[in-house]
C-alpha cells in the first residue's frame, strides 16, 4: 500500500514535470516536419518560466474568479494526472475518481476556463468561452461514449481496473475498440485545442477557441494555463495509451516491472507526439461550423463502437 | 382526529401542513400589515424545516397510517407517510426552508396588496404539496393535487395587471386541469375492484385491486401523462417556460425546485407502489419521454435570453434526466434485476432532491438579480458579480453543480444515472441493448450542453461588464436573502461530498419502491454502488485533494514568484475602444445552438437596419410543439364550436323544431 | 257506469257523434295549419274549443262523468268565450289582422300534416287499445291534434298564430285526456285551466310590450339573441 | 303547519308585495319573508330527517328525504337572492333602468316563483307538479321581460313559447301517466299520487309509461336545459335582471329535473329497463358536449354561465341517468353544488355588469382593482363551478365521472373534453375580468357579498368537510330514486 502512495506520488510528479517536454517534443516534430528549425525541447520551460517570473497584468474588471481560475484549473488537470495509470496500475486514488469523473474533472476546469474568459468582458474572451463550450458540448458525450465502449469490454469504469483487463485480456481485434479509438484520437484533438479543430499557435479572431479563452492572462496566471494546457495534452495521451495501448503498465505489486514502464510510456508519448505532429501538419484548420461536423463524427463512430460491441463480442 | 398514537411521523407532518394552513388563513385578517405578513415567511421556513425533519422520521421509521375524518362522508381522509413520502418531505422541507427565509427578505419590498396574496397562498401551496404526499386514498390526492395547482396559480398571477403574467397563469392552470383530468381517469381506472363504494378509493384497496394488463398500461398512461403534464414532460411542457418565469422568484423556486417533484412521487407512487406489475415498455416510453424532454428542454435552455425562462428550460431539462432514470428503473424492475433498478432509482430520487435545491438557489439568486436590476433580460445584465458578490459566489455553486460538475451534487446523481445506463448490457429485450447505447450518449450530450447553459447563464448575468449603465446602481441581497441561498448552497455542498451517507439515508425509499436498497461498496467515504471494481467516486477525499493541490500550487506559486500583480484595461488584442456591448449576448451565446438544432425550433429573428442608431439583434426560438400539437387542437375547438354555434341562430320556430324533431325521434325510437 | 260491452246500443249513435266532433277537431287542426287570416285562425280556435267541449259534454253525460261537466264548461268559459275574444280584441287594438305569412310550403306542410297524422295514428293504436273509455279510438286524433299544433307553431312566423297553435296543443291534450281516461282529477283540471288563464293574461301583457318596443308583431324582428 | 307555513308565507308575501312592493322597505319585506320560508323548511327538513318520509294532508302533500333537500336548498337560495338582489335592484333603479312599479311586479312575482317551486316540490300529486311548474314559468316570464328592451322581450317571448310548448308535452305525459294509473288505481284524484303510484309502479302498463315518459322528458327537459331543448335558457338567463338568473340556474333548472326524476322512478318500476336511464344518459350527454362548445363563443358573461348551466344539468341528468347508488348520490350533490356555487356566480356578476354597464365580457375588467370582495368572488366561484378541488363541485364530478369509467367507459372521452373545453373558455374569459387593468374607479358602494360567501363557504364545506348527516340524507335520496 505505502508502495502505491510512493507510486502515486511519483508518478503524479512526473506527468506534472514531464507535461511541457511533451508539447516540446510535439512542437519539435511539427518544425520539422514544417521544414523549420526546431525550437530547443526545453522551450515549453523557458516559457513556463519566463511567463513566471513576468509583471502579472490584471484586468481592471476582473474579479477574484478570474484569479482563482488558472489555480483551479491546474489542480484538476493535477488531479487527472493522478488517476490515469501511466507507470503502473497500483494507485491508490484512483477508486476516488472513475472515467466519468475524470470527464467531470475536465468539464470543471473547462467552465471555470470559460467563466474565467467571460470576466473582464471582452469580446474575444466571450467568444472563446462560446466556442469552447459548443466544442465541448460536442465532444464530452463522444468521450463518455468511448470510455463506455471500453467499460463494456472491460466491466469496470476504474482506469486501473480497465487498463488491467486490456493489457491482460486475450489477443483479440477488438473492432469495437478500434472504432473508440479513432473517435477518442478526434475528441483528443478538440479537447486539447489542436489543429484541425483550433490552432494553438494563432491568434486569429475568425478561427481561435482557446487562445480566445486566455488572452486577458499574463504572467504567472497565464504559465499556469499554459501548463495545464500541456499537463491536459499530457493526461490526454496517457489515457489514450492507457486505453489503446495498454501494455508495459506495471501491474499492481509488481516493482520490477517499473523501469520497463517507463520506457515503454516514453516511447508511446514520443510516438504519440509524432503522430500528432504529424496529423497536424498534413490537415488543415476547418471552419468553426465544420466542428460540429467533425465532433459529430466522433460521436457517430463511439457510438457505432459500442453498438458494434453489443452485436459482436458480447 | 382518530387513530393518532403517540407521536406518529404522520401526526407530526400534520402538525406541519395545520401550521402552513393556519399561516395562510391568518394572513386573510392581517392583509393590511406589512410586518405580520412577512413575519409569517420566518415562520413558514421553521415549519418547513419541522417537515424536514419529520421526513426524515419518515424515511427511518416504519411507515405510519392515520384517518382524519373530514372529507367525504364514508371516505375520510386517509394519510399515510412511509418511506417514499418520507423522502419527498425532505426534499419539500429542506427546498421550504431556505426559500422562505429568501422569500422574508425578497418580498418586503412588495406593495401591500401583492404581498397579502402571496403571503396567503403561499403557506397555503407548502400545505397543498405536503397534503399530496401524505394522501392515501384517491379522493384526497386530488383534492391537495389540485389545491397545488390552484394555490400555485394564484402565486404565479399575484402581479395579475400583466397580461404576460395572466396568460402564462391561464395556461399553466388549463395545463394543470387536463393533468388533473388525465390523474382522474387514471384513478378511476386503479379503483379497487375488490371494494365496493367509496372504499375503492383508497390506496390499500388500490394496491390489492387486480387488473388486466391492459388496465394496468391504461392506468399508466392515464398517470403519465396526468403527472407528465405536471413535470414538464414534452410535448405537455408548455406551460412551463411560461408559468415559471411569471411568478415570483421564491415561487418559481418552489415550482421548479418542489412541485414538479411531485409528479415525480405521483409516478412513483402510481407505477410502483399502486400497480403491482409493471411492463417492460413503459419504462421504454418513459425513458425515450424523458430524453426527448431533457434534449429538448437544454436545447431550449440554451437559446434563451430570459434569465428565468432560461431556468425554467433547465428544469424541463433536468425532469428529462429524472425521468430517464425513472424509465430505466422500470425496465430494471421488470426484468428483475432489483438491484439495478435500486441503482437507477437511488439516481432519480439523488437528481430530484439535488435539482430541487440548486434549482431553487438559482431561482431565488435569479430574484436577487431581478429585484437589483429590474430586468430578466441578459441583454440588460452582465457584470453583477461585482455588485452582488454575495449572490454571485453562492449562485457560482448552484451553476456548477447544475452543470453536473465534481465535486458538487449534480455531479453525484449523473454519475450514478451514468453507471446505472452502463450496467444495462445483458438486458433480456434485445432491441434494449441496442437502444439503450443511444440513450446513455443523448444523457451525456444532454449534461455537456447543460454546462454550455450554465456558463452562458452565469457569464453573461454575472461576469463581464453590465449591459446597462443602470446596473452600476445594483444592490447587494439582504440578509435574509442571503441566508436562504447560503442554506441552498450549503446543501448542494454537502449533498455532492457526502452521497454514501445520503444514499444511507434515502434507501428506505429506494428499497419501498425498488425492492432493495442500493448496496454501497465503499464504505462511508467512497460511493461504490453495487461492486467496487466497477466504479467508484469519492467526492471528499477528491475535494480534499483538489484543495490541497490547489494551496499547495499557490503556495508554490506565490512563495516562488513574487511578481508584480498590475491593473489596467483590458488588452483586447490591442483593440482600444472596449465597450459592454461587444461582448456577446445571450442571443450570440445561444447562436451556435440554434444553428445545429435548427430543425428542432422555429427561429423569429429581428435584424437590425442600416440606418438603426442603436442597431439590435433579437431572435427568438419558438417551441415546434406549438404548430404540431397546441395550435391545431385550438383551432379543431374554435371550428368545432363555431359549427356548434350554428345550431344557435335566434329563430324561434327553428328552436320549436328542434323540440319537434326530439319529440319525434324520441317516439319512434321508443316504439 | 255503464259499460261500453253491455249498452252498444245506446253507445252507438252517441259515439258516433263523439267520433265525428273527433274528425271534425282533426279537420279544425288541419284548416289551422292552411288558414292564412289571422281573424280566421281565431274563430277556427273557437271552433275547436266548441267542438271539444261538446264531445265532452256528450261522453259526460252518457257515461255518467259528471265532473267533466266542470271540465266542459271551464273549456267552453275559457277558450270557446274568453281567449278568442280576447284575442280578437288584441287583433283590433294593435292592429294585426293582416295576412299570416307560413314560412313552409303549403303543400308542403300538408303533407308533413298527413304524415304526422300516420304517425301518431300507430303511436296511438297499441294505447288505445288498453284504455277503458268508450272514446278510446279517438285518442289517435288527440295525439294528431298535439302534433299538428305543434308543426303549425313551426310554421308560423307571427306572434298571435303561434300563441294559438299553443292554445290548440292545449286543446289536443285537454282531448285527449277526455278520451283516454275521461279527463284529468278536478284538482288538476282547475289547476290547468288557472294556469292557462294566467297564460294568457300574461300573454295580453307580453303583446302590448311587444308592441311597444317592436312596433309590430313579427317574430322575424326578434331573431338577435344568437351565436353567431 | 309546517308544511302550510312554508307555501303560505310566500303566497302572502306575494299578496303584500303586490301592493306594497312599491313602497320604501319592500326589498326588506322580500328578504323578511324568504327568511320566514328558510326557517319553515328548515323546521320542516329538520322533522323529516328525524321521522322519514311522511304524507300531509291525506296524501297530497309528501315529504321524503329527496324532495325536502331541494325545499332546503330552494329556500336557502331564495333567501340569498333577495338578500342580494335589495342593493342590486335598488342600483338598478338608481341607474333608471327600472321604475317602481316595476319593481313591485318584480317582488311579488318573486315570491309567487317561489311558492310555484316549493309546491311543486312538496307535493305528492303528479298533476300539481305539472301545474306548478307552469307557475313558475309564468312567474318567471315577466322578470324576464322586465326591463322591457327588445333584447328582454325577445328573451321572455322565446322562453314563453318554447317552455309553454314544452311543458305542454309534459302534461301530455302526464295524461299518460294518468291513464296508466287509473287502470290500476281508479279513477279519481288518488291515481295521480306519486306515492301510490309507486306503491304499484310495477303493474303499470310499461308501453304508455315510456311512451309517456318521453314526452315527459322533452316537456320537463325543456325547462331543465337539456339540448336541444335548451334554446331558451341563455336567452333567458341573458336578458332578465341578475337575481333572476341566479334563481333560474340554481333552483328551476333543478325542480323540473326533480319532476323528470319523480317520473323516471315510476317509469323504471314499470318497464324493469335501463330505457328511461338511457335516454338522460343521452340527453345530458349531448347538453355536456354541445354546451361546452358554445361557451367557447360567448362575449356575453350572463350567456356565458347559463350554458355552463346547461353543461352542469347534463352533468346530473348523465348522473342520474346512469343510476346506482353513487352516481345519484353525486347527481344530487352536483344539484346542489351546482346551485350554490351558479347563484353566487351570478351574484358577483350582477355587481360587475351593473358596474362595467354591459354584459359585454371585453367591457368588464379589473374587478380585483374595483372591489377585491368582487373580484375573489367571481375567481372563486368559477374555480368552483369549473370543478377545481376543493370545492364540492370537484367531488360531485369526480364520482360521476369515476362512475362513467367504470359503468359506461365510451362516456369518458366526451365528458372530459367537454370539460376541458368548458374550463378553458370559462377560465380564459373570467381570469381577464378579475384581473387585467381597468380604468374604472374603485365600487362606490359595498356590495352584497355576503351571499355569494356564503354559497362558497358551503360549497368547499361539501368539497372537504361533508356532514354526515348530510350524507344520510343524500343516501336515502339516491335510496328513494331507486339506487
Amino acid at each position: 500500500m505505502s508502495g502505491g502512495v510512493v507510486l502515486q506520488g511519483l508518478q503524479t510528479v512526473l506527468a506534472v514535470l514531464a507535461a511541457p517536454l511533451l508539447t516540446g517534443w510535439t512542437n519539435q516534430c511539427r518544425a520539422r516536419l514544417q521544414g523549420r528549425r526546431p525550437p530547443p525541447l526545453w522551450q515549453s520551460y523557458r516559457v513556463l518560466h519566463k511567463l513566471f517570473l513576468k509583471e502579472t497584468v490584471l484586468a481592471k474588471e476582473a474579479s477574484p474568479l478570474f484569479q482563482a481560475t488558472p489555480y483551479v484549473v491546474f489542480s484538476c488537470m493535477v488531479l487527472a494526472a493522478g488517476i490515469v495509470p501511466m507507470l503502473a496500475n497500483d494507485l491508490p486514488f484512483s477508486p476516488v475518481a472513475d472515467v466519468i469523473a475524470l470527464v467531470g474533472i475536465f468539464a470543471l476546469a473547462r467552465v471555470f476556463l470559460a467563466l474565467a474568459a467571460m470576466d473582464v468582458g471582452t469580446a474575444f474572451g466571450t467568444l472563446g468561452a462560446r466556442r469552447e463550450m459548443l466544442v465541448a458540448f460536442l465532444a464530452e458525450p463522444a468521450l463518455l461514449m468511448v470510455f463506455f465502449t471500453v467499460s463494456l469490454i472491460s466491466h469496470s469504469t476504474q482506469l486501473p481496473l480497465m487498463v488491467h483487463v486490456l493489457a491482460h485480456r486475450k489477443f483479440a481485434i477488438y473492432p469495437s475498440l478500434a472504432f473508440a479509438g479513432v473517435a477518442f484520437w478526434m475528441v483528443s484533438v478538440a479537447e486539447n485545442a489542436r489543429i484541425p479543430v483550433d490552432n494553438p499557435t494563432t491568434h486569429l479572431e475568425l478561427t481561435m477557441i482557446h487562445e480566445a479563452m486566455i488572452l486577458e492572462y499574463s504572467g504567472r496566471y497565464l504559465a499556469l494555463i499554459e501548463w495545464s494546457v500541456a499537463l491536459k495534452l499530457f493526461v490526454y495521451s496517457a489515457l489514450g495509451i492507457a486505453l489503446f495501448v495498454p501494455w508495459g503498465i506495471a501491474p499492481v505489486g509488481d516493482e520490477a516491472a517499473l523501469p520497463l514502464a517507463l520506457l515503454a510510456l516514453v516511447a508511446k508519448m514520443a510516438v504519440g507526439g509524432l503522430v500528432l505532429a504529424v496529423l497536424e501538419t498534413l490537415n488543415a484548420k476547418m471552419r468553426l461550423f465544420r466542428v460540429p461536423e467533425f465532433l459529430g463524427t466522433a460521436f457517430l463512430l463511439a457510438v457505432l463502437g459500442m453498438l458494434i460491441h453489443f452485436l459482436l463480442e458480447s | 382526529m382518530s387513530e393518532i398514537t403517540g407521536y406518529q411521523p404522520v401526526a407530526m407532518v400534520w402538525g406541519g401542513v395545520l401550521c402552513w394552513l393556519a399561516l395562510a388563513l391568518l394572513a386573510i385578517p392581517l392583509r393590511a400589515h406589512k410586518r405580520w405578513l412577512l413575519a409569517g415567511f420566518p415562520l413558514a421556513a421553521l415549519t418547513g424545516l419541522w417537515v424536514a425533519a419529520v421526513g426524515v422520521a419518515g424515511l427511518l421509521l416504519p411507515a405510519s397510517a392515520q384517518i382524519v375524518p373530514v372529507g367525504f362522508p364514508g371516505l375520510p381522509v386517509h394519510l399515510r407517510l412511509d418511506a417514499l413520502s418520507g423522502f419527498f418531505l425532505l426534499l419539500l422541507g429542506m427546498g421550504a426552508f431556505g426559500v422562505s427565509v429568501y422569500a422574508r427578505g425578497y418580498f418586503q419590498h412588495m406593495e401591500i396588496g401583492e404581498l397579502a396574496r402571496l403571503a396567503i397562498w403561499y403557506p397555503a401551496f407548502l400545505a397543498a404539496m405536503t397534503l399530496v404526499l401524505l394522501a392515501n386514498d384517491a379522493y384526497a390526492f386530488m383534492v391537495a393535487w389540485e389545491l397545488m395547482a390552484l394555490s400555485s396559480y394564484f402565486l404565479v398571477t399575484s402581479d395579475y395587471r400583466v397580461e404576460e403574467i395572466r396568460k402564462a397563469g391561464f395556461l399553466y392552470l388549463l395545463m394543470a386541469h387536463i393533468g388533473a383530468v388525465a390523474l382522474l381517469l387514471c384513478f378511476g381506472v386503479l379503483q379497487g375492484n375488490g371494494h365496493t363504494g367509496d372504499a375503492a378509493f383508497t390506496f390499500s384497496a388500490m394496491r390489492h385491486g387486480v387488473l388486466t394488463p391492459t388496465q394496468a398500461s391504461l392506468a399508466f398512461l392515464f398517470a403519465l401523462i396526468g403527472f407528465g403534464a405536471k413535470a414538464g414532460l414534452v410535448p405537455l411542457h408548455v406551460w412551463l417556460p411560461e408559468a415559471h418565469p411569471a411568478a415570483p422568484s421564491p415561487v418559481s423556486a418552489l415550482m421548479s425546485g418542489v412541485m414538479l417533484k411531485m409528479a415525480l412521487y405521483g409516478l412513483l407512487r402510481v407505477g410502483f407502489d399502486l400497480l403491482s406489475v409493471r411492463q417492460e415498455w413503459w419504462g421504454v416510453l418513459v425513458l425515450v419521454l424523458g430524453l426527448m424532454t431533457a434534449l429538448y428542454g437544454v436545447i431550449f435552455a440554451a437559446v434563451q435570453s430570459d434569465i428565468k425562462r432560461l431556468l425554467a428550460w433547465s428544469s424541463i431539462e433536468n425532469i428529462g434526466l429524472i425521468f430517464t432514470g425513472l424509465g430505466l428503473a422500470i425496465i430494471f424492475s421488470v426484468e428483475g434485476k432489483s438491484g439495478l433498478a435500486a441503482l437507477a432509482l437511488t439516481a432519480v430520487l439523488y437528481h430530484a432532491l439535488n435539482h430541487a435545491l440548486f434549482k431553487s438557489l438559482l431561482f431565488v439568486g435569479t430574484g436577487s438579480v431581478l429585484h437589483a436590476s429590474g430586468t430578466r433580460l441578459m441583454s440588460g445584465l452582465g457584470g453583477l458579480m461585482r455588485k452582488m458578490p454575495w449572490t454571485g459566489w453562492l449562485m457560482l455553486l448552484g451553476v456548477l453543480a447544475i452543470a453536473g460538475l465534481p465535486p458538487l451534487n449534480g455531479f453525484v446523481s449523473e454519475w450514478l444515472l451514468l453507471q446505472a445506463f452502463l450496467f444495462t448490457p445483458g438486458l433480456d429485450l434485445h432491441y434494449l441493448n441496442m437502444m439503450l447505447p443511444v440513450a446513455t450518449a443523448s444523457v451525456a450530450l444532454v449534461i455537456a450542453l447543460a454546462a454550455y447553459v450554465m456558463v452562458k447563464f452565469y457569464g453573461v448575468v454575472f461576469l463581464g461588464q453590465p449591459r446597462n449603465p443602470a446596473l452600476k446602481h445594483a444592490h447587494e441581497a439582504d440578509i435574509w436573502q442571503r441566508m436562504g441561498m447560503l442554506w441552498l448552497a450549503s446543501a448542494c455542498v454537502l449533498l455532492g461530498l457526502l452521497p454514501s451517507a445520503v444514499i444511507v439515508l434515502i434507501s428506505p425509499a429506494v428499497q419501498q419502491v425498488a425492492g432493495r436498497v442500493l448496496t454501497n461498496d465503499g464504505g462511508w467515504l467512497v460511493l461504490a454502488p453495487m461492486d467496487a471494481a466497477r466504479a467508484s467516486y469519492a467526492p471528499l477525499p477528491f475535494w480534499l485533494a483538489t484543495l490541497a493541490v490547489l494551496l499547495l500550487v499557490y503556495g508554490l506559486v506565490r512563495f516562488r514568484y513574487t511578481g508584480r500583480v498590475r491593473r489596467s484595461a483590458a488588452w483586447q488584442c490591442g483593440f482600444p475602444a472596449v465597450t459592454a456591448r461587444m461582448q456577446d449576448s445571450a442571443e450570440g451565446f445561444g447562436q451556435p445552438i440554434q444553428h445545429i438544432f435548427s430543425s428542432f425550433m422555429q427561429v423569429d429573428r429581428q435584424y437590425p437596419q442600416p440606418q438603426d442608431r442603436t442597431p439590435h439583434y433579437a431572435s427568438v426560438s419558438i417551441d415546434q410543439w406549438w404548430h404540431f400539437l397546441y395550435l391545431p387542437i385550438v383551432a379543431a375547438t374554435n371550428w368545432l364550436s363555431q359549427q356548434t354555434a350554428r345550431l344557435q341562430h335566434g329563430r324561434i320556430q327553428w328552436y320549436l323544431t328542434y323540440s319537434f324533431i326530439t319529440l319525434l325521434v324520441l317516439l319512434v325510437f321508443v316504439q | 257506469m255503464i259499460s261500453t260491452g253491455a249498452s252498444g246500443m245506446i253507445s252507438g249513435w252517441y259515439l258516433q257523434i263523439v267520433n265525428l266532433l273527433a274528425a271534425l277537431l282533426l279537420l279544425i287542426s288541419f284548416a289551422m295549419l292552411a288558414q292564412r287570416r289571422v281573424a280566421g285562425l281565431i274563430s277556427l280556435f273557437a271552433w275547436q274549443g266548441a267542438a271539444l267541449a261538446v264531445s265532452t259534454a256528450i261522453v259526460a253525460v252518457f257515461t255518467a262523468q259528471w265532473h267533466l261537466l266542470y271540465s266542459v264548461a271551464l273549456t267552453l268559459l275559457l277558450k270557446v268565450m274568453i281567449i278568442p275574444w280576447f284575442f280578437y280584441r288584441l287583433v283590433r287594438k294593435l292592429g294585426m289582422s293582416r295576412d299570416v305569412e307560413p314560412l313552409l310550403n303549403h303543400s308542403l306542410t300538408m303533407l308533413t300534416g298527413i304524415v304526422l297524422v300516420i304517425f301518431a295514428f300507430n303511436l296511438a293504436l297499441p294505447i288505445s287499445q288498453m284504455a277503458g273509455t268508450v272514446m278510446r279510438s279517438t285518442l289517435g286524433i288527440a295525439m294528431a291534434c298535439v302534433l299538428l299544433s305543434f308543426l303549425m307553431m313551426i310554421t308560423r312566423t307571427k306572434a298571435l298564430p303561434q300563441v294559438i297553435g299553443f292554445m290548440a296543443m292545449e286543446n289536443g291534450i285537454f282531448f285527449a285526456a277526455t278520451s283516454a281516461t275521461y279527463g284529468m282529477p278536478l284538482v288538476v283540471e282547475l289547476g290547468v285551466a288557472l294556469d292557462v288563464l294566467v297564460g294568457v293574461f300574461v300573454l295580453g301583457i307580453f303583446f302590448f310590450q311587444i308592441r311597444e318596443t317592436f312596433e309590430s308583431m313579427d317574430l322575424r324582428q326578434m331573431e338577435k339573441r344568437k351565436e353567431h | 303547519m309546517l308544511l302550510y307555513g312554508l307555501l303560505g308565507v310566500p303566497l302572502v308575501g306575494a299578496l303584500l308585495l303586490l301592493v306594497w312592493g312599491h313602497r320604501r322597505l319592500a326589498a326588506e319585506m322580500n328578504v323578511l319573508f324568504s327568511f320566514i320560508t328558510l326557517l319553515f323548511a328548515v323546521a320542516l327538513a329538520v322533522r323529516v330527517m328525524r321521522a322519514g318520509p311522511m304524507e300531509f294532508d291525506g296524501g297530497w302533500f309528501f315529504m321524503d328525504a329527496f324532495n325536502v333537500f331541494l325545499v332546503g336548498l330552494t329556500a336557502l337560495v331564495g333567501f340569498t337572492t333577495a338578500l342580494f338582489s335589495r342593493p342590486y335592484m335598488r342600483i338598478e333603479c338608481a341607474h333608471g333602468r327600472l321604475t317602481m312599479v316595476r319593481l313591485r311586479l318584480y317582488h311579488a312575482s318573486y315570491q309567487v316563483f317561489i311558492a310555484a317551486m316549493l309546491l311543486a316540490l312538496t307535493t305528492n300529486n303528479m298533476g300539481i307538479l305539472w301545474v306548478s311548474m307552469e307557475g313558475a314559468t309564468l312567474a318567471t316570464v315577466l322578470l324576464v321581460s322586465l326591463y322591457r328592451t327588445p333584447a328582454a322581450l325577445e328573451a321572455a317571448w322565446k322562453y314563453f313559447i318554447l317552455c309553454g310548448v314544452g311543458i305542454a308535452q309534459a302534461l301530455f305525459g302526464t295524461v299518460l301517466l294518468y291513464f296508466a294509473a287509473e287502470k290500476v288505481l281508479g279513477a279519481g284524484g288518488n291515481a295521480l299520487l306519486w306515492t301510490h303510484l309507486n306503491a304499484v309502479k310495477a303493474h303499470l302498463e310499461p308501453t304508455v309509461l315510456q311512451l309517456a315518459f318521453v314526452f315527459l322528458l322533452v316537456g320537463y327537459g325543456t325547462k331543465v336545459g337539456l339540448v336541444p331543448l335548451h334554446s331558451w335558457l341563455p336567452d333567458a338567463h341573458a336578458e332578465g335582471p341578475t337575481p333572476i338568473s341566479a334563481v333560474l340556474s340554481g333552483l328551476l333548472l333543478n325542480v323540473a329535473l326533480y319532476a323528470i326524476l319523480r317520473n323516471k322512478v315510476l317509469v323504471d318500476g314499470a318497464l324493469g329497463t335501463q330505457l328511461a336511464g338511457h335516454l338522460m344518459m343521452g340527453f345530458g350527454l349531448l347538453s355536456v358536449v354541445v354546451a361546452s362548445f358554445l361557451i367557447r363563443q360567448q362575449s356575453d358573461v350572463k350567456r356565458m354561465f347559463a350554458y355552463s348551466s346547461i353543461e352542469h344539468m347534463g352533468m346530473m341528468t348523465f348522473a342520474f341517468g346512469m343510476g346506482g347508488a353513487v352516481a345519484v348520490f353525486a347527481g344530487l350533490l352536483h344539484m346542489t353544488v351546482h346551485a350554490l356555487t351558479k347563484s353566487a356566480i351570478f351574484f358577483t356578476v350582477g355587481h360587475a355588469t351593473q358596474k362595467a354597464g354591459t354584459q359585454l365580457m371585453s367591457g368588464i375588467r379589473g374587478l380585483m382593482g374595483i372591489n377585491p370582495g368582487l373580484g375573489w368572488g367571481l375567481m372563486l366561484g368559477t374555480m368552483s363551478i369549473l370543478g377545481v378541488p376543493p370545492f364540492g363541485v370537484f367531488t360531485s364530478e369526480f364520482l360521476i365521472v369515476t362512475t362513467a369509467m367504470h359503468e359506461h367507459g365510451w362516456a369518458t372521452p366526451f365528458l372530459l373534453v367537454a370539460l376541458g373545453v368548458a374550463f378553458a373558455a370559462i377560465f380564459g374569459q373570467v381570469q381577464a375580468m378579475v384581473f387585467a387593468e381597468t380604468s374604472l374607479p374603485r365600487l362606490p358602494h359595498q356590495p352584497a357579498m355576503t351571499p355569494v360567501f356564503l354559497h362558497l363557504v358551503l360549497v368547499l364545506v361539501l368539497g372537504i368537510a361533508m356532514p354526515d348527516w348530510l350524507a344520510v340524507w343524500y343516501r336515502q335520496a339516491a335510496h328513494l330514486l331507486g339506487a
